[in-house]
């Protein structure tokens, strides 16, 4: 429990938590990643962007594509958790840092803030990277870039 | 657009607190005690009292909604049923409401339209929850679980740390202070040192709440709501009948509700609730009133950021001024603004999901029908607010009740 | 005393299952395959297709009324939010209800409200659940966790032991067989058969019935309904909406709610459930009907038992006669009575506990205009019913509806 | 797991849904049951006769008595549970017998049935009994009269 693994998609296969990630989108997502491709959704329609993506748009559209995002982006917002849900506690120590980082396009995504449990600041750069988990999934998480 | 005429004809109010335990209590002077109870004594707590004053008995009540936000909490389903037949409110129409924390509201919002609709003419909304039972972290596990499960939940993001996002982006984008979030929780603990249906009755410095643990930096503990054990009731009638059965209704003249995108990442910005701003407009809309009508407020305020920034999503005071606001004493009785959870708000009177909701519109009867404890009356409060929300703005209540 | 006009306008129902995998089938030379889907693309699944059936888009969907009757099936909260966040009804009011396995007609019944007070010309009613991701015993433990956990769940009363509690009571009371109550689960699995959105699409013999491993016995395998993952969705409009959105609107003319004691004991006699009989008096009598004029019902068979009383309850047979009454091939199409869950029913459609009230409501519709598949289609039907029963009658809610 | 402890007090102190049964109706109906009385309530209001005993009636009344019961009675109805919930499954073997039992005044309870997972009849005589949990708590059974 040394260096926290907030991703936790440690449990994939027996948590029912988990399931909620079962799915092409999420999967599309994290693969991207691994391949060096971080990537979003646009709506053909209305043209919106989607980050985390979506598959169908609020407009009613359901032909949405997927476009590459720059990987930096500057932290939005953050968080310094002292006191975890007991889900996460058993998985993690305290303190961790939590943040919404904003990419190209005004494009927000959460995640876990690497190295950063002393001072984010707002409008730092950060970057997004693939995190290679103990069970050997793959999620990300958030670094000064 | 005025709505269907229903009013709030009867009240009943539980002790908030750590109900699993007996509770003695001596402050300046005034003792009581509290008996270990459970959701059912609670319930009973809370929905006699209301019936007694509404001057009925169970034959009149026509049908109930129940609020219970997590069952998981009281280990107890199909907990509607238990309850309504604990009350005996037997073998008439009765559900389970559930939108997180503004469940309380929900339910009399969905006994309004029960009544508005001319199905019933009288009506129970109960809220109840038990959250003392369980550790503190599996409470908080029930409460971060209402976070996206693909997106959010798994990278950390607990409930309090919602709120935290807001609040350190506000600090960045408004200049909100740590004092001024900490002068909210003053404030709250002082009123509710005064009511004695609160959970905890300590009074509470700006150093005190500036130095406490952290929970989820930014936020500290007296920054966050406490969790608590506890029940609320009202009865809701039709204009005929309210007008036969008490010769003290309070009227819901506004209603708004709404609601907002599932994960904060969606949100056009972290400074404000979309949701409360536009609940808010509905309920003003449609009682004809504005945030400058406002005798007394109850605001949800689950954690401090969560009450500075439904100041200005009211319109108690300009956007990106709540903190200033609160340090001005706008939400004080004796302040320049609009009195604000004068019942000691979700930090001091306490946060039972279910019962929260419900607990806040009794608390805006007592303040219009002047029987509030002497401390905390607001003098000649005739037009009170409600705002009850549910996660981080994702189901949000707001009502206008006037006598 | 006719209620206001509240029509259903759009129609959508997912493939129930074990959704958490790819389904293939191929039945009587039609094959079909549906992908490995969560709550979410389930709700899509659902929601789409009703909202393109009304010919409406999400602008014109003003809120919502969710129903999902135990979170912890799929581990998310505020469920509600989430699934309105999914199909784009965002920023507009929404609100989960629950009351145990009549959670989806209860969605229905609060949105009627909310349109029926004037309060929003035009909603959307989801349920959705999947309950195939944990262990049989678990989802077992969920569901008899609606139990009095003071007096009935500690002793070992799980939820179908509660059925079995009825089904002996009225083998001895009613002269009640094991070869009637496997006489209902022949007609549900012959229905479902045909069924391309049911769950367990295979025939099953009195002998298989009769055999199956016991359950809670008197009741056995057959006797009890599937675990499956679902969901259902429609579109409800006012008066003027529906008559301008739809040709083919069909109007809730009857609507009908009771509940009943918490404890089993209780209860007057186990024969019968007593929050059927006033469900549906109140149905009959709001929409002027009775027994007799139905062509079509749905009725809540979570057991075998369950569809027997139900006969009884709703009035298709005399008290007491619903073994012998399924016997004669009373609830078949080509048989003497009325035709009953020509879907298939809990035991072979499935039951998604959120969406089953609303799948009853979408089969009921595919009826009256003439749609299903023409082995299970009731000519010229034109007056529906559903009846969709939460725990053992502590919830129950009564439909009928008519173009 | 030999025989059924049914009542299943066991984890009082620490299992949430066990709180249920921490007041004092319940724990009077069990101190009754050690004490060799089998109680019940009765609303002085409207005469309603109340088992499980309640502390407040549906007619309104609050000032309701307890009453002594004769503690045989006849079985009403009855279950053979061969698939438990999983909070059960933990603590007993399948197959147990449930049963509802009518005693006098047309007072019913439910219970485990001990010994009757064979040939429970409806209408055969059975008695109410207290029944001392592994825990030391109380808790009671049915078992043939
Ligand atoms: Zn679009
Ligand atoms: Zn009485």
């Amino acid at each position: 429990m040394s260096e926290p693994q907030l991703g936790l998609v440690q449990e994939l296969s027996t948590d029912v938590k988990h399931r909620q990630r079962m799915t092409a989108e999420f999967r599309k997502f994290i693969n991207g990643l691994k391949e060096g491709k971080f990537l979003a959704t646009e709506c053909k329609s209305c043209g919106k962007k989607f980050m985390p993506p979506r598959f169908t748009c609020p407009c009613g559209g359901k032909d949405l594509k997927w476009f590459e995002v720059n990987p930096e982006g500057t932290l939005y917002t953050w968080s310094i958790v002292h006191f975890a849900p007991e889900g996460i506690a058993k998985k993690t120590n305290v303190p961790y840092a939590v943040g919404v980082i904003e990419f190209e396009d005004n494009l927000l995504l959460t995640g876990h803030l690497k190295g950063l449990t002393s001072k984010p600041k707002v409008g730092m750069k950060v970057k997004i990277e693939p995190q290679e988990l103990d069970s050997g999934d793959l999620a990300y998480f958030i670094k000064p870039a | 657009m005025a709505i269907p005429k229903v009013a709030i004809v009867g009240i009943g109010h539980s002790k908030y607190g750590k109900r699993g335990k007996i509770i003695e209590e001596d402050i300046e002077g005034e003792k009581a005690a509290y008996p270990a109870v459970t959701i059912r004594e609670l319930a009973h707590e809370s929905y006699f009292p209301a019936i007694e004053h509404a001057g009925i008995t169970n034959d009149d009540v026509e049908a109930s909604v129940i609020g219970i936000a997590a069952e998981a909490f009281a280990g107890q389903g199909a907990a509607a049923a238990l309850i309504a037949d604990e009350v005996g409110i037997i073998g008439k129409p009765t559900m389970r409401v559930e939108t997180a924390c503004a469940t309380g509201s929900t339910a009399i919002r969905t006994a309004w339209a029960q009544i508005a609709s001319g199905q019933f003419d009288v009506m129970a909304a109960i809220g109840v929850e038990t959250m003392t039972w369980v550790s503190t972290a599996y409470a908080t596990e029930l409460m971060s679980v209402a976070g996206d499960h693909r997106w959010e939940y798994p990278y950390g993001i607990s409930f309090p740390t919602f709120y935290s996002l807001y609040a350190a982006r506000k600090m960045a984008v408004d200049g909100l202070t740590r004092d001024q979030l900490s002068a909210v929780s003053v404030k709250s603990h002082y009123y509710g040192y005064y009511n004695k249906l609160a959970h905890l009755r300590r009074k509470v410095s700006i150093e005190d709440a500036n130095g406490a643990v952290p929970i989820a930096l930014p936020l500290r503990l007296y920054d966050c709501c406490l969790i608590s054990d506890g029940a609320a009731t009202v009865i809701l009638a039709n204009e005929e009948k309210a007008k036969k059965m008490s010769s003290d209704p309070l009227w819901i003249t506004g209603l708004g509700c709404s609601s907002d995108t599932m994960r904060v990442t969606d949100r056009p910005n972290l400074t404000n609730l979309g949701g409360s701003v536009r609940a808010a407009e509905m309920a003003y809309k449609s009682s004809g009133r504005s945030a400058k009508d406002i005798n007394v407020a109850y605001v949800h305020d689950c954690f401090s950021i969560a009450e500075i920034m439904a100041y200005e999503d009211l319109g108690f005071c300009e956007r990106g001024q709540g903190g200033k606001w609160t340090e001005e004493r706008g939400p004080y009785i004796d302040g320049p603004g609009v009195p604000v959870n004068v019942d000691g708000g979700l930090k001091s009177k306490g946060h039972p999901l279910g019962a929260t909701g419900i607990g806040q519109v009794v608390d805006a009867y007592k303040q219009v029908f002047g029987t509030a404890e002497k401390q905390r009356q607001v003098p000649d409060a005739e037009v009170a607010l409600c705002h009850n929300v549910g996660q981080h703005g994702q189901f949000v209540n707001v009502f206008i009740l006037e006598p």
